[in-house]
């Protein structure tokens, strides 16, 4: 706190901010990363996992896209790039935690064990949230930028009023944290010590806007010091560094409350199938991303270490093929959406109005012979 | 004006409502804070949380005392952010909490406006009921107290066209400790207006929970000629004006909606096709403002019954005017003794 | 469905308009973008602004090319923050530009509501008109295109409810052109809802800034048994409806209202006492639906006009429904046949 | 700008983090300040003008505080304590530039030039901005919090925009800076480099609320970095501070953009005159505070400086009850407001309904033989 003349915030200010360079466990060439830090390595069956739901969500991920061409999507924000991010901050979650994602973060809810064709529901059009969020703790996906962040914080300091150890985890992109809720999120998280974990996904832009327009500072991670939230700023590519930063950020958050952690990576694909990226971006630009390829980097390093062989490589594409597989049957079938939905939910109990609403419809549908 | 308009005329009625006259008289303010220390005892959910409400007992001491009696961490001060304040009222309600969250005036709820009408008004609806945002929005709302710019706005408009929120607002101490308990009860989110020049409007009452439901109307004064539609402070202008208008030979009847959204039809409808001729008053600018929504459902209901169009009593269609000059903005009984006037009464009997 | 509604039938009136058929089909969106190049060109105060309006043109396009033509320093990308937006283009408006800013969807101006009501709206009235805010506000509004939550809301209720502000839609390419340039030119802060439906809709017309003011309806049909009162893509749907109509015997004037706010009383009354009655079609939710004031306002003006009550054809009272079940809650030509048919016709000659 | 793992942002964050303790010119003891980091103390003329305008201003604020018991003033929101903020800041300021001031600044205003009677419009309720902006380039108070920073932004962006050489200086409370829009204009100043200065006057409370409550940030100047923008943790009660502080950041705004600067200081009155601040800080915190006077400070340096004596004391002294004076009389004069007011500048021309309201208005009061 700010005290008269004299005295010094400095010592307040210890590990308020965030490592100079990126944390990295793994580098892009699977060797062991130079800049660790406090970050420790994840167990082998951790690092396993990660690897199998990288390659599980890439599957869905272009598997959704695919829908989309067919018409059987309406629109689908890739997470192709992000994939370490998308599954190293999930797996990092306890049963008990509650996960805040927003419309990008698909593979993310897939990966938490929501299922595929509920989590879907909202880009297939047919419904907003087609999963229960009380059943994995995953929120429904936030479309208005950042108001999730507040969301985060009254569910994790609810948990902490009821003595409940219970973390919420959500998940922002860069442009999101130039919204004032991002803002509000964090100060009021600091000030309650309310256990919440944000995670930025930097992956360069929002729609098609880089981040040198979206901000001057020198790395979103320093935004932590002005709130009082250790901050960590990390290789957002590697999915280890991701799962333990996460991870070490939960372990904490019953005592110091909340962390920010800027995970650096990169959005592959357009914004959605609908964007055109080349209208913004140069195509050098994404190879060279692609070459700092999150699950290849992942791969190298276990086959290195003896952890993964062509056989498991080859059961986990089959696995993926197959999950794959079955959202594609399931997406396939037409959606049938039921009208008294559409009043059912408005109000705990629908209003004289609603009904009357209702019944004209029904009425004017029976008419239509539908 | 602020004593002339809610005390007396309101009283007159609230007593033969059958409030016990023994009983000592009572405050708006004082009957809120009562109906949040009863809902925090009541139900160990229930937060209450905002600007200045802990230590101080918020701005207008509605929430007076209740940190002492409550503690800390049910009764508390947050940052100065609307949002922030809405949006983790949502995340509380989330996880299982009751938030009863203060704005401190009206205008400075814009800022929590996207929490309220893209997340509040529409997470049930959003998981197809799964969420419940059981959150109840205090506004202390509307002038008449000579307030500095932004502190007199009246903002119901917004919100009562906002579907998936509740909107109500009481016009006497009784009703208000009423409509808060029941507010608190109620399963769906409700933006509960205040209306701040009746904080201090007394009452002798029995604070009961009892009695009409969140989303019924009142009859204030029954009457045969006219019927006079208010909410929130415009009651007991209404009440005044019914006085005065039985010297003109009229026989008022005054309807206090309560609860704006949803309406009350079926009250409304049975009044107005009985007296044949509406009056709809509120503080508000009139343009695209709720009276509009009243007057166009009840013409529609009422046609054949009416003997002149509905007519409306509001707020002129101008930014909230300066202490000054507010009294010509805000409706008066005379205003709505003019509105009655041109009503057509040479056809009537 | 969106082409059948917003081409066809308008394009029909349109060409009625003297727009010289040799000209080729323009799109809404090209109109717009259009009328932006023009703006930029005619006044350098004039600067464009928003989120991904720069390099990308915009997500529906609106600006392609302009920062191209005239320069990052006059038509720029900001940082995601709709509330930034706003108040940096109010203080640039203070500092003599005249700043036209996009909202890149309906729902995402609620996080600037705070900046467009208590200063948008009133900073000409707070500082006795020496400081003017020529502020133009683009949102794209309205669903039918099968956007998911948040993408199709309709907010005219909201804005047209708060004093200080004009709110204008067009329904045509060429209006379209029409009333952006007269809102560029505007001192009065205007709210430009863009109705998304119709970007792609094709119109044959000369774009020119003259013909009809900023504040004035247009007739897009004659007709003399009833008035259908409809405003942005509506105004195709009571257009088809109207078409309808006369097979059942029913010959309906179709006002484009294109100001909502201020609202074109003349043309409006004049209509409805000659047809004596009247549907408001609107996307939006009814309950208090900027519908609802024109109800009020013309049964006042048209009362023993009336042969039967205003109703309304709107959106349900719920939140936009996901795309699988929009059509649903969008009013169709149907339900305006349905609303004309409930107008109590047996009286009729 | 955040790039790849392996860079660093250090060197990018260079000067953006505030000094240590406060910086401070002349000490509560008007001695020279120990911790003078870069400023440079102000000539002898404008340290006599400082304490001249904040005798005056102290004088005014302790007027109108009177004025509200005379029922004169519908409410009035003092300064007293902030003297050093209020006349440091502004006279800091050079012709072009803008001020934006709040509620609280009244004392900022007239030091700006602005006659106080129509600066004392508002707290009048005579008519929300009673005088004309554009005279002295000063903003209508305003009363939303925060909200006038990024109007701030915006006057201060058109001129870069106009190639003028103009800055904006936006006056913040410590409350204010946990709303979204301050936020929001921090980040937008920073990535366009507008010319504005943020100066927040930390008066350690927002209403009833005490700074530890409002933000966990080890110093409000701490913020800065997270936006990319230097910033100054300045001592508010040191006149000579605040000047030096101010004029350097204007000076710095053309090439350099934005400063964000904190001015420690305190609200010895309560909120306004309305309120009970004894209902939540204990005297002894006021008596602290009262110790460390703005005024006495810079009366005890500039005496010792012999830049001071008595006569001059004198001087000033009259010259502030003189001010005063007038401001009582005049303000003693009743209100008289033109209803017609109401309907003229809503628009710039009233439309149809306006004109039948007014003319409605207009009936009704020449009926009552108004
Ligand atoms: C409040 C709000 N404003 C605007 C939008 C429109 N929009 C959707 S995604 C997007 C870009 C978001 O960028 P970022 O936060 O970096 O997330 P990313 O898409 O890169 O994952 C925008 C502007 C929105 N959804 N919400
Ligand atoms: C958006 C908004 N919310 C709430 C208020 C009510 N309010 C007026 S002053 C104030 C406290 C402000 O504290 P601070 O920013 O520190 O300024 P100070 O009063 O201390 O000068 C509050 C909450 C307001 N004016 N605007
Ligand atoms: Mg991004
Ligand atoms: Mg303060």
């Amino acid at each position: 706190m700010t005290t008269p003349a004299g005295t010094t915030w400095a010592a307040a200010a210890d590990g308020l901010l965030p490592s100079a360079a990126p944390l990295q466990l793994i580098d892009p060439d699977g060797q062991a990363g130079q800049n660790q830090g406090t970050l420790g390595l994840p167990g082998p069956g951790v690092l396993a996992d990660l690897h199998r739901r990288m390659v599980i969500g890439r599957r869905f991920d272009a598997q959704a896209t695919a829908l989309t061409r067919q018409g059987r999507l309406a629109v689908y924000p890739s997470s192709r790039g992000q994939d370490a991010c998308q599954v190293g901050s999930v797996l990092a979650l306890r049963d008990q935690d509650w996960l805040f994602p927003t419309y990008r973060d698909t593979v993310a809810i897939i990966t938490r064990g929501v299922d595929p064709v509920e989590a879907l529901s909202l880009l297939r059009g047919e419904w907003h949230c087609g999963y229960d969020p009380g059943q994995h703790h995953v929120a429904p996906q936030c479309t208005p930028l950042a108001t999730s962040a507040l969301h985060a914080v009254g569910v994790a300091h609810a948990a902490r009023l009821k003595h409940q150890d219970q973390v919420a985890v959500v998940l922002l992109g860069d442009g999101a944290t130039s919204e004032g809720d991002t803002h509000e999120a964090l100060n009021f998280a600091a000030v309650w010590k309310a256990p919440v974990v944000f995670l930025v996904q930097n992956n360069g832009y929002a729609i098609s806007v880089p981040l040198a327009k979206q901000t001057a500072a020198p790395t979103l991670a320093a935004k932590g010091i002005g709130y009082g939230i250790p901050s960590l700023l990390i290789d957002g590519n590697d999915a280890a560094a991701v799962y333990s930063a996460v991870r070490s950020a939960i372990d904490q958050a019953a005592g110091r409350g909340p962390t920010l952690i800027e995970a650096v990576t990169y959005r592959v694909e357009a914004h959605t199938n609908a964007d055109d990226a080349t209208r913004y971006r140069p195509g050098e630009e994404v190879e060279s991303w692609l070459a700092r390829d999150p699950i290849t980097r992942l791969e190298t390093y276990l086959t290195a270490a003896g952890l993964l062989d062509e056989q498991a490589t080859g059961r986990i594409t089959a696995e993926a093929e197959q999950f794959a597989d079955s959202v594609r049957t399931r997406m396939n079938e037409d959606v049938v959406a039921d009208p008294a939905d559409l009043f059912a939910h408005v109000y705990a109990r629908p209003t004289a109005a609603l009904q009357r609403q209702r019944a004209a419809l029904l009425a004017e549908l029976a008419e239509d012979g539908q | 004006m602020t004593d002339v308009l809610s005390e007396s005329d309101v009283n007159t009625q609230v007593n033969t409502n059958g409030a016990a006259p023994a009983s000592p008289p009572v405050t708006m303010a004082a009957a809120l804070n009562r109906a949040l220390a009863d809902s925090l005892a009541a139900d160990e959910r229930v937060l209450v949380f905002g600007e200045d409400v802990g230590t101080l007992g918020g701005v207008f001491r509605i929430t007076d005392g209740l940190t002492a009696r409550f503690g800390e961490h049910r009764v508390f001060d947050t940052p100065l952010a609307e949002s922030g304040i809405l949006g983790t009222a949502i995340g509380m309600a989330m996880n299982g909490m009751i938030p009863v969250v203060e704005m401190q005036f009206d205008a400075f709820a814009y800022p929590a406006f996207e929490q309220v009408t893209s997340h509040l008004a529409k997470l049930r609806n959003r998981t197809r009921g799964r969420i419940a945002l059981p959150v109840v929005v205090r506004i202390p709302f509307g002038g008449g107290i000579g307030g500095v710019e932004h502190h007199c706005d009246s903002s119901e408009a917004y919100y009562t066209h906002t579907p998936g929120l509740r909107v109500v607002t009481p016009a006497t101490p009784s009703d208000a400790y009423r409509l808060l308990r029941q507010s608190v009860d109620c399963p769906d989110p409700v933006i509960f207006l205040e209306p701040k020049r009746c904080y201090w409007s007394r009452e002798q009452a029995i604070l009961t929970a009892g009695g009409p439901a969140i989303d019924q109307a009142m009859v204030r004064r029954p009457g045969q000629d006219v019927t006079l539609i208010a909410y929130g402070a415009m009651v007991a202008t209404a009440l005044e004006a019914a006085e005065a208008a039985v010297e003109e030979g009229w026989d008022a009847e005054v309807i206090d909606l309560r609860s704006l959204s949803p309406v009350d039809d079926a009250t409304l409808t049975e009044s107005v096709r009985r007296t044949g001729r509406a009056v709809v008053v509120h503080e508000a600018s009139g343009f695209a403002g709720y009276g509009a929504e009243i007057v166009a459902r009840l013409t529609e209901s009422c046609f054949h019954y009416l003997e002149a169009p509905i007519v409306r009593v509001t707020g002129l269609d101008i930014p909230y005017p300066p202490p000054s000059l507010e009294q010509h903005h805000l409706p008066s009984a005379d205003r709505i003794l003019d509105a009655i006037a041109r009503l057509q009464w040479d056809d009537h009997a």
